[in-house]
This record gives structure tokens, C-alpha cells and sequence, in this order.
């Protein structure tokens, strides 16, 4: 057990994988030598050599092209798009052949491989450095979506991941890398070796994906959220006295609709809540299913809170942020009608 | 900012103009390519191949043509093949352009939604097959059927493909023709164009990185060539040095494009290895035996560690692009004939017979038994049923394979559709 | 007044704005001299010109690409993406550039084009022709989307398309192009002739794009639809005699929620129907917001008839397509709960 | 399939490996750059404007030099250029120098969030804005900062837009050193590299579509050329025989990958054109006056109709990528240093002294003034304030702009914003 960061519990995760299977090779834009612009792959490839761990050109297409080939070949890609901002140039091949490989072949070429990719605003940015575009990606069958909040997580479903039969889009939130966020951009940054889930296991070992979590049991109503705006909304719900179930969906497909639904039933409120744009954001397809399957338990409409549906704008970062204002607000609404 | 003043400078200036690309014959014209420069089989020289890249260059507006007027072989490129070989490759190409007719015919019988021929392309398949070894990985489009033949692949199970029936090893779900085969080297065809490229320079890239000796081949059609896709295979095969041939089947259109859309005007296909350092050659895609030693070359090439080859095949697409497609709409119908590079069959069926391994009775035999065969074929496979019957049975089979294990929501869709199926 | 089939509708409508503004310019693969696969732009080079209705390369990114670089010039693109199965190598520049132009450039500079694609299945088309990627474009800020189901609404809508100053991803659903379709697949095909939306003004009229319409009144619920699926939720409406009424969308970005929200107060029953995959669909979407307005109006979940969460496969075309039966079901649920 | 027995051939073959590029020096490493070719001053041959394309290709892999070790010019690329636009281009480019120290500085203080120099590059935009038209279309990357400041746009907006403050035209929505202004010819920067690269092309073609007289320039970075849109430019650019400029600024790092990962060790970035039949020119980046001259003489042959030209600047990033860099992580410190072929500055000054219309004193001049300007602008700019005080008032303009007109969904997020906003 060491106290980690989400960075070195991510670099761990490599390193364990990567020990334990030749046939994983680690490649992306200033991912080898150097070991990537936030140093997710540090030490790789001095620790595995450089045809384990090395620099891509800068073409996220040939970049997902090239992880398609290998994944054919037997080897299992594991790969960084450097921000999730750039995965756009390789779009075709992640919807048109990552996710459809197994299907079309019926099961004869699998293409397992795990695309990391840093997300979420917090940093300044700017529109093409902030970007949460998960819910593109939740519409492709044959893909799964995976997104960590803690060290603990970070490692334990990038494990996870690299050993699942099936691509995962794994995205990181990037602002908290080096520590939670509650959302007050204005109070002092708290490092992650304060929080119990910087205590990262040694070795492997694998949350399943899937699995929702409960990161605090309440009664008053269900707060579904992922990633940075997990911290964000235990902060909010603290704040506001309301005693909410916060479920940390940890992987948007496969969804664990039966924690959703049992907490739910229970509360009988739901709020989503994410940092993407608002319109066909994750967030629309969790209202729906909530209300399908909930209906008759909800006393009042499911709320979403998430950012605007415009690009994320430097300087108005907090305003377009989903912050403790906005969280106190749809918290009320949920809680009043 | 310019030094000159900018106003006086203006008037003299032409207006600009978009040059749109035109080909050189549209419907109602008589196609006349007398005056296309045809080098002479033989001329072109034979680098070793080993050697620099850039000694391959003046190969890339060059054309390697073996085969001559006179039928005979010629010059440093003559593979000097076994005739055995030479004949199972005609009857492979046989093969498949009986198989392209009969398959084109059970579309237009209503068994089937779509077909694609080869037809006058069927050299660069079958010699390719040819050439490489069993156990080489090819990530085709769509127009490389002779791989499969080649290769022994079953005639019925391509065809059971192409009926989407209940001996369609892809279950239903792929398009006619989008064969996939990994026992036979033949990746998955995808219906984007292009994307195969580059995945196949992955491949061998895997291949260099665990120390493999099998190498890949990458196919892309003239008119997919503008893809980024192409780019991608064409930067991350020279950057790695991969061990991968990277063939582009130049037959000129691309549906009813010609290839001057594609920027065939100002260089050929071959020359765009020039701009990465890739070896090129150009190839008479048309010449069996030029095909065969140009993949020869390259994957001598790519094993002994001395990199890519780009492969420009010169061909002509002859008849339609698919069954949707009717070519007289923006060609002259009597292109095709016009064509000066031949019949890839009626050229090695003649070198066969120049060589005296031949004859018009051998010929006219082995025709007949590729008809039978493929005839043969053909009803094993509409035992197993033709398209219009499909979709109704193993409802169930639709949602398996999306992900390893079927997740809730799909079993969920899934039980809804069984039972959408059982309501009458 | 005359009568056509969408294809000669869109065909029009281009040479009605060609006609009136020198700035349009159309290209595309095969859409120059041959008039595109499906001949909507048919006879455009002749009547204007090479340099005004051309050929491209086979590169969907160089497609949009060069169309964002015209429209900065200040000409309008109407271009022709073959199927929307091959716009993902064009989805960078559609979302990074496109759609962010207007946002980055604080108007400076704007790109109004048309960027038409077929979409849907119904047509063997196999999993590469038959795809509707609708929702990955509602969820991209600064994009309209707009979809149209008869000849006339396809006129008026790529008119009002071409007049907007904001770029539209113009979703033409190609089961129907030559008549309208109940879902069927085993009836004879009815030409568009009969359909009285068939007739189609001469000359220049525009559809205004946010503005749905209500095709058919009824009490009983609310059926949201666009595209192939308005003629098959209308037959399987007559069919199982429910008193729905269906609103064709007609553009989803942006939404016409005020038809939307009436329809439903006055219902109290809702139902979504979309041909794209369930998961992250704009049906889910749609619920959210019908759930979010109108909660306490509603007798019953929201409930989606939508394809399958899979590619679509060639030989189950119709097990995939939400034909009669799925509806059919989901009507008796609407109205059962 | 092979013809002979692939068992035995197999033995004999060596295991396939993959060559991953390596720079030639590391942190820790002396660097040596002393067997670098670097071609005289003067040597490279001028072909004619109008020339087929493949007349200029020897020149991608060439070097076009004019400024000698002798500081004067030599050869048929010497531009010839008025002593005043010399000394233009010289104040510019110290202008540039200047602004990049002060705003990077401005980074390091807290008084924004990220920089971006071009120091030992500024040769290239400079002489770019000097050799075309005022009204020709740029469609730069992030390091052509000097584009705008010889054209004349004002270093305050600049400033501005770097602190996202009142007097940013862009409103706070981008990121430092995006800029964009239309007056200027100056297309708005975007933060995906390359996407810029084919637009213009897209600009030409409608230039040309229009009869326009105006030409474009595409821009882009060496890793940069990796991408799709590298290729989409390229092809679309000879397809239609685009009247563009195309430049690649090698300035061999990308991040903290060289070159050689984005394909430099097997060709030099001026030779993609030669795979397209694009004219092409491989340029001393360093060296003012082969800059001004390349891009004349592509200017000249654009507007002519002749078609578009690929020119590669051959330069050095002299310091890191950009302030989220440091890098020292990945080459010596010392190799910027090291870099033979000069800081474009001081290159540019002793041409201009050696000529006699220069001196030490009238650059000392220069440099004060550059600095007091830079200042004053400075102090301008940070009146209307700096990043961290920004985002709190206006924020209704954060709903402008996605649409020509605010739609329904939009306002309703802008209504919750504003109250947000006044929520204390
Ligand atoms: C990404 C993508 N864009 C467009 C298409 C539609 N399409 C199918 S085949 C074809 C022409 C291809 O021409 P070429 O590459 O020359 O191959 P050929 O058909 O001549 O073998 C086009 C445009 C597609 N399948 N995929
Ligand atoms: C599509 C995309 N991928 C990745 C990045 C991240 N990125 C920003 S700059 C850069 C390096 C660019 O190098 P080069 O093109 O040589 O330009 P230079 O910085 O040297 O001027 C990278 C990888 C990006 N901005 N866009
Ligand atoms: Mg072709
Ligand atoms: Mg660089």
C-alpha cells in the first residue's frame, strides 16, 4: 500500500501490467521517452524499451489505426491521446472499426486495447483543452467507457481495462490528478495524500467495470455523477445539509443500473450530474433510464446540472464550470418539489 | 508589405481559376489512348532490394512491365516463376472472374443486395497471393476476392457471405463481400474506405515487435488514396521502419470519378512513397509476372529489415463499380475495350502458351471446370438459403459479439426482439 | 405546384438557391458530373458550371475542411457527405472547427454551409449504410441538425438550411427518398405521388428550422419523431387505433419544445421513436427534457422505440429497424400504464 | 504459396524489428551538429516561377540559402529587398523577440495562463509578411505571432487577448496567443493542429472559384505534418491546382518529440510535395532574405495559376515548447546553442550592417524602442486587467456566438448563469 496521486497510481498500473504481459505496448504523442505531457507513462520505456513505450507522430487517426492492427495481430494496445479534446482525428477508427471489429467478424478479430485520454476542464484550458466528450462515445456500441475519481480507482479499473477482452475509452479527469476538488476554485488546492483514496495497493488488483460505487449513503435523494464532479458534488451535498446518495458511476457502459435503480427506488429524487454539455450529454440517457425504470417511485422530476452547451471558454472557466452554485441550486429544486 | 505597389502589380495578374479535373473521354466520345506512354516490357531497371529508397524513385514514374507484345517474359524483373505456378494463378483468375459473374448474376436474380467484380483487376490479387507467403497477413479492400481463391478459401463459403446465409461464418452481418478470414491472412474488409491502410502497418509493426517473420500487405484503391488513413499508413510505415507492402490498385476510377479527382494529373500514385522515403515501384498491374516479382521485391524488402514498399498497380476497373452502379453514365461504354494494357487473363493465358505450357484445349478445359466448380459451389451454398430468407431465425445471434459477454441492456434488447420475432 | 419524389425536391431546392446567390458552391464525392450516388445533385455542373458543382477526393475531413476555408472567404458550401456511415473522418473539422468558428472568433468569422448526408437503414445497406449518427451532432454546440420526411419539408428545410447563418448538418433519410414507408418492408412500395406531400411549390420557400410539426392531432399521447420513422409511427398509430398525436421534429437542433411541451400537457402521455441506437440516443434526450418540463403532467414513463444498441447488421435489417411490432408494443405501454 | 519452401527460406530470414527514432542527443549528451550538410549560401539553383513542378524538386532536398557567412547575399535567391524593408523586417523581428520575453514573463507572474514563444523562428513570419500582400489570407499555427505584428496589429489587442480582458477581441474564449483578426488577414488560430492546413486550401479554391487576385497560406508545424489534414491540404491542393502556399516550420520538436518521429530521418518534409507533384522548396529558415524570396517566388507562381508550392522552413525551437515545458526533461540544454545555422536576428542585422546600412548603435536604438513600445503596450493592456480578474462580469457574452441567434436552450442557461453570477 503507497499514497499516490491519480498520476502515479496510473503510471503503477502500467508498470503492473506491463510486467505481468509482453503483449501490452504503450505508445502516444510524447508518451515514450519523455513520459507524456502529464508523465502517465514515466519510466515505461526505460523500465520495457522503446518498441514497449514509445512516441507517436501526432495523428490521433494513425495513432488508433496502428493500436487496430496490432490489437489484430495479438498484442494489446494501450494507448494516450494527449488530450481527450484531439481523440476527434481518430473518431472513424475508434466508431467505425475499434468498436465494430468483434461484431462484424463475428468474434473472429477482437480488438482489445484501452485508449486513455485526459478530460474535464479546472485548468484553464481553453475549448480545446477542457473538453468532456464521454457521451460521444456512449453511443457506440462495442465500446466502454470508463472513468475513474480516485488513485484507488484510477489503477484499479485501468487494470481492469487493460484486461478486458473489449476497447475502453478510459478517460482521465484531469483536474483532479494531483488532488480532489470540491469545486471552490478560489480555496487552496488539497493534495491527494489527504484523501483515504490515495492509498493505492501494491500489485494488481481490478475493479470491475460495471460497478457502480456509493461514495456516501443518504436518504433525501440519488445524485449520479462521475469523475471530478464526484468531489465537486460530495462537497456540494455536505455543504447544503441534504443527505444525499452520491453513486460514483465509475463506467458509463456497462452502466450499474441496478445500484441506480435500487438507490432510486429508495430516495425517491435523482440528480445527474456532469461537466459536459448539457444537450445529449450521458446525462440525458441516465434521466431517461431513470425515469423508465422509476417512474412511479420519483416524486419529482430527475434535474441535471452540467455545463453549458458551449464551448468551455478560457477566462470564464468558473462560470462555465458545474460549481457549488449551480449544485446548490438543482440540489434545492430536486429536494422542493 | 510587398515591395512592389501592390495596386500596379494587381493589374497585370491574371484572374485566378479552380482547375476542376476532367477525364479525357466522357459518354459519346471514342476513347483513343494511343498516345499514353507505355515503357517496354523489360525496360525498367531492377533495383536490389536492399537497396536505398530513393534508388527505387525514378521506379515510381516508371512502369515494371515483364510481360511483352510477344508474350514472352522479359528484362530484370521476369520472376522467372514455375510454370506450375503460372498455371494455378491463371486458373485462380479464372476462378474468380467466373466467380464475379455468377455472384453478379445472383444479385441481379434478386439472392442478394449488392456485389462487387474485379474484373480485369484479377492479376494483382491472385499474383499477390502468389507471391507472399501462406501465413502473411493481407488487410484487403474490397476488390481482392482472388486472395481468398488463391488462397483456397471455399467458393461456398464466400458465397454463403454474400447470401448472409446460415453457413455466412459473419453470421449475417456484413455486407456482401466484406469477407473476413484470419486462418486465410485475410483481415476483415471494412465498408470505410481506407481505413485498412494504416491498420495494416500496425499489424507489422506488431509483427517487427515481437520478432515475427510474417509480414503484412495493405490494399487501397486510387480514388481512397486521398484519405488521411493513407497518410497515416504511409507516415507511421516510414517512421518505424515497418516491415509492410503498401499497394494502391490504381484502375482509374473510383465510382464515377476518374483518377485525376484523386491527383493522378500532376503525379502518379507511386510517387507519393518519393515524399515519405519509401521504396516505390510501378507496376503493370495488368502483367501477372510484373505483380508477382514487384511483391517478390518488396517483401524481400520488408524481411530483411529494409522497410516499406509502396506499390502503384496500373490497372482498369472494366465493368461497373458495384451492382449499384451503371458506368455509362459518366464514361464511354466502349472504354474498357479500349484499354491498352489488356486482359490480365488473355495476357498470362498467352505466355503460357508461348512458353509451350499451354494450349487453347487445356484452356477451354480448365475454363469449364472452374465453371463447374463454381457452379457446384453456388448450390451447396442456396442450400443454405439466399438473402431474402435471412434475418428471421437466430434472432438472438444479432446481439451477440458487440461485446464479449452481453451486457444487461443488450439482453435486455435482446429479449425484446425475440419476442417482437415470435409475434406474428 | 409540382409533384416529386425528396430526391427531385432537394434537387430543386439546390437550383432554386444556386440560381439566386453566385456564392453557393456544391461538391462532394461523385456529386459533380455524375450528380451523386443518389442523383440530388444531378445536372448541378451543367447548369452552373465546373468551378460551381464539382467532384472531390475521397477525404470527408478535406471535404469540410476545405468548405470551412471557403466559407471564411465568404462563400456558402452545400456539400454532400455520400453517407453519413463516412462522415466520422470529417468529425474533427465539423467539431473542432465548424461548429466552434462563430464561438472562437467572437463572430468575426462564421461558417454558414449545408453539410447533407442520406442516413438510416431500410436499404440492405449493411452496417456501413445504413447508420444514423443524428445524436453525435446534437450534442456538438454550434451545429444545427435538421432532418426532414417529405419532399416538400425537404425543400422548404435545405432552403431554410442554406439561408441560415450557422452551419446545419442536413440528415436526409434515404428509405425515403423515393416514397414514403409504414414499416412494411414486405408491402409494395408507394411512390411519393400519392402522398400528398409530394406536391412541392415552384420556386423559393423556406421551412423555418426549429419549427416542428404537428402531422397528425390526437389525444391520447405524444409521439416525437423525425425522418423515415414519422410514416412508420403513423401507420402503426392508424394500425393500432391510438388516438397519438405525432410531431414531426424536423430539426433538432434547434428543438421546437414548445409544440413539444403542449402536446404533452395536453396528452399526459409521451412516446420517442428514432432509428439511431438507444444508448445516447436523441430519444434519451428527449425524454430527459419531456420529463424535466412536464413531470407533473405525465401519467405514465416516457417511454423509447428506438434500433438496437449493435452495428446494423445486413440480414436482420428488419429485426433491427423498429418496425410495426416494436411500436405496437410500446403504444399499448404508453397507454397501459 | 511461395514458390519455394517457406520453412527453409524462413530460417535464414533475420527476426523483424522495429527502428524507433531516437534524436541524435539527449539531456546529458554534448551536442555536435558539425557533420550537418549544410549547403553555401547561393548554391541552390532558381528554376523559373512558372517551372513544372518537378523542375523544383532537387530543391526539397536542398537548401535555399542567401545570407553567407560573409553576411552578404549571394545567389539567385538574393532577393534583392530595399534596405528599408530590411530594416523593417529587423525591427519586427525584435519587436517579436521582445513581446514574447515580456508576455512570457507575463505567464511566469501570474498575470495569465499560458505563453508561447517563437524564438530563433522569427524569421519565418516576418519575411512571410513582408514578401506577400496585405490582403492575402494567413492561416497560421501558434508560433506566427509575427505575422500580426508586421502587419500592423496593434501589441495591445495582442496583449488583451493573451489576458483574456476587456480589450480582447475574442472575449475571453480562447486560450492565450489564439488569435484572430480578419483585417489582418489573420485567420483564427485553432487549438487542433493542422486543421488550419487544408483550409486554406478551402480560402484559395474559393478564391480562385471567385476570380479573386488574392492567394492564401497554410501553416503548419513538423510533428504537425502527421496529421490527416497535412494530406487533405496537399491533395486538394493539387487536385485543383490551388493557387496556396503550403509551409511546414520545421523547427525539429515537437512537444518533446524530434523530427525523426514525425518521418524526418527518411525524407525531408519539402519532399511530401514531390509525391503530389507539388512545387516544392526546402529553405534556411534562419536566413530572412531565403525566406522573403521563397515565398515571392510561390506567390509569383500562384498567382500566375501555375499552382500551389510546399515550402519547408528549416529551423530551430530555441526554447521549450511553451510554458507548460521545460525541455531539459528530453535534449541539452545546451543544443539550442549549438544549432549551426544562427539566430535569424543576428543574422539579419550583420547582412544590414555588412551592407553599410546598419550599426550598433542604431540597433541599440532599435531594440530600446522595441522594448518601450512592448511596455507601453504592456502597461495598456494590463490597465483593462489580467486573466486572474477576468470571468466574473459579462458573462452573458459566454452565450453569444454559438449561434448567429440565441436559441431557446441557450438562453435559458444563460438566464441560470446570470443568476449563478449574482448568487453570492
Ligand atoms: C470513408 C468512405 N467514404 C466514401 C465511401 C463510398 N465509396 C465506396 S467505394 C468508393 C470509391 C472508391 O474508389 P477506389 O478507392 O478507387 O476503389 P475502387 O472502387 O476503384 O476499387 C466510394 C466513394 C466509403 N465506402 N467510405
Ligand atoms: C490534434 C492535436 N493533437 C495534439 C495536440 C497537442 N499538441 C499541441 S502542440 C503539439 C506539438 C506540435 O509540434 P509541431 O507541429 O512541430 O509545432 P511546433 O510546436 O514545433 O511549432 C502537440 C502534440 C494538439 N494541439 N492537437
Ligand atoms: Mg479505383
Ligand atoms: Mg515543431
Amino acid at each position: 500500500m503507497a499514497t499516490m496521486n491519480m498520476i502515479q497510481a496510473l503510471n503503477d498500473a502500467h508498470k503492473v501490467a506491463m510486467r505481468a504481459d509482453e503483449d501490452i505496448v504503450v505508445f502516444g504523442e510524447d508518451a515514450g521517452y519523455f513520459g507524456g505531457v502529464f508523465r502517465v507513462t514515466e519510466g515505461l520505456q526505460k523500465e520495457f524499451g522503446k518498441t514497449r513505450a514509445f512516441d507517436a507522430p501526432i495523428s490521433e487517426g494513425g495513432i488508433i489505426a496502428a493500436a487496430v492492427g496490432m490489437a489484430a495481430y495479438g498484442l494489446k494496445p494501450l494507448i494516450e491521446i494527449q488530450f481527450a479534446d484531439y481523440i476527434y482525428p481518430g473518431y472513424d477508427q475508434i466508431v467505425s472499426e475499434v468498436a465494430k471489429m468483434r461484431y462484424r467478424t463475428a468474434g473472429e478479430w477482437t480488438m482489445p486495447m484501452v485508449i486513455r485520454t485526459p478530460y474535464g476542464g479546472g485548468i484553464f484550458g481553453g475549448q480545446t483543452h477542457s473538453q468532456s466528450p464521454e457521451s460521444l462515445f456512449t453511443h457506440i456500441a462495442g465500446l466502454k467507457v470508463v472513468i475513474p475519481s480516485t488513485p484507488h480507482d484510477a489503477k484499479g479499473l485501468l487494470l481492469a481495462a487493460i484486461a478486458d477482452p473489449d476497447p475502453v475509452i478510459f478517460f482521465e479527469p484531469k483536474r483532479i490528478y494531483n488532488g480532489p476538488f470540491d469545486g471552490h476554485h478560489d480555496r487552496p488546492v488539497t493534495p491527494w495524500a489527504k484523501h483515504p483514496a490515495s492509498a493505492v495497493p501494491d500489485g494488481h488488483y481490478a475493479i470491475p467495470l460495471g460497478t457502480a460505487k456509493v461514495v456516501r449513503e443518504g436518504e433525501a435523494l440519488t445524485l449520479l455523477t462521475y469523475g471530478t464532479m464526484v468531489h465537486v458534488s460530495l462537497a456540494a451535498v455536505e455543504e447544503n445539509g441534504v443527505d444525499a446518495e452520491v453513486i460514483d458511476l465509475r463506467s458509463l457502459v456497462p452502466l450499474d443500473l441496478e445500484t441506480i435503480e435500487e438507490s432510486v427506488r429508495k430516495t425517491g429524487r435523482c440528480l445527474v450530474v456532469h461537466e459536459a454539455p448539457r444537450t445529449s450529454g450521458f446525462g440525458a440517457e441516465l434521466v431517461a433510464l431513470v425515469q423508465e425504470r422509476c417512474f412511479y417511485h420519483l416524486e419529482s422530476p430527475v434535474e441535471r446540472v452540467t455545463g453549458w452547451d458551449t464551448p468551455y471558454p478560457h477566462a470564464y472557466e468558473w462560470a462555465y464550470f458545474p460549481g457549488p452554485k449551480r449544485l446548490k441550486k438543482a440540489l434545492e429544486k430536486v429536494m422542493a418539489d | 508589405m510587398s515591395d512592389k505597389d501592390p495596386e500596379a502589380t494587381r493589374a497585370n495578374r491574371p484572374v485566378l481559376e479552380l482547375h476542376v479535373p476532367e477525364p479525357r473521354y466522357r459518354p459519346g466520345d471514342t476513347p483513343d489512348f494511343s498516345n499514353l506512354v507505355i515503357p517496354a516490357a523489360g525496360s525498367a531497371p531492377r533495383p536490389d532490394p536492399s537497396a536505398a529508397a530513393a534508388r527505387t524513385h525514378p521506379l515510381a514514374t516508371d512502369l515494371v512491365r515483364v510481360l511483352g507484345d510477344d508474350d514472352q517474359a522479359h528484362g530484370p524483373w521476369d520472376p522467372k516463376v514455375d510454370p506450375d505456378i503460372l498455371r494455378k494463378m491463371l486458373k485462380d483468375m479464372v476462378t474468380v472472374r467466373v466467380f464475379d459473374d455468377r455472384m453478379y448474376r445472383a444479385q441481379r436474380q434478386g439472392k442478394t443486395s449488392f456485389y462487387m467484380k474485379c474484373t480485369g483487376e484479377e492479376a494483382v490479387a491472385i499474383a499477390a497471393a502468389a507471391a507472399l507467403d501462406r501465413d502473411d497477413m493481407h488487410f484487403p479492400s474490397y476488390r481482392q476476392q482472388g486472395l481468398l481463391i488463391a488462397r483456397g478459401y471455399p467458393l461456398t463459403t464466400m458465397m454463403c457471405q454474400i447470401y448472409s446465409n446460415a453457413g455466412d461464418p459473419l453470421k449475417g452481418r456484413q455486407l456482401p463481400i466484406m469477407y473476413s478470414d484470419k486462418a486465410h491472412g485475410f483481415f476483415s474488409i471494412s465498408g470505410n474506405l481506407g481505413t485498412q491502410f494504416p491498420q495494416a502497418v500496425g499489424w507489422a509493426m506488431a509483427a517487427a515487435i515481437k520478432g515475427d517473420h510474417r509480414i503484412a500487405m495493405g490494399w487501397i484503391g486510387d480514388g481512397a488514396t486521398a484519405e488521411g488513413d493513407f497518410h497515416s499508413a504511409m507516415t507511421f510505415a516510414a517512421v518505424y521502419n515497418v516491415p509492410v507492402i503498401l499497394a494502391v490498385v490504381n484502375n482509374q476510377w473510383a465510382i464515377s470519378s476518374f483518377s485525376g479527382i484523386a491527383g493522378a494529373e500532376r503525379a502518379t500514385f507511386a510517387q507519393r512513397a518519393v515524399g515519405y522515403g519509401i521504396a516505390s515501384l510501378r507496376v503493370d498491374g495488368n502483367d501477372a509476372l510484373a505483380v508477382y516479382a514487384a511483391i517478390k521485391w518488396a517483401s524481400e524488402r520488408a524481411r530483411a529489415n529494409d522497410g516499406p514498399t509502396m506499390i502503384e498497380f496500373f490497372t482498369y476497373r472494366a465493368e461497373g463499380h458495384s451492382t449499384s452502379d451503371d458506368p455509362t453514365g459518366y464514361r464511354p461504354a466502349s472504354e474498357a475495350k479500349a484499354w491498352p494494357l489488356g486482359d490480365p487473363v488473355e495476357r498470362l493465358k498467352a505466355h503460357l502458351i508461348a512458353l509451350g505450357e499451354w494450349d487453347e484445349v487445356r484452356h477451354s478445359a480448365l475454363a469449364a471446370q472452374s465453371d463447374v466448380e463454381v457452379r457446384a459451389a453456388q448450390k451447396v451454398a442456396e442450400k443454405l438459403g439466399i438473402l431474402p430468407q435471412q434475418g428471421k431465425d437466430n434472432i438472438e445471434s444479432m446481439f451477440e459479439d458487440v461485446y464479449a459477454e452481453v451486457p444487461w441492456h443488450i439482453a435486455e434488447q435482446r429479449a425484446a426482439a425475440l419476442a417482437e420475432a415470435k409475434d406474428k
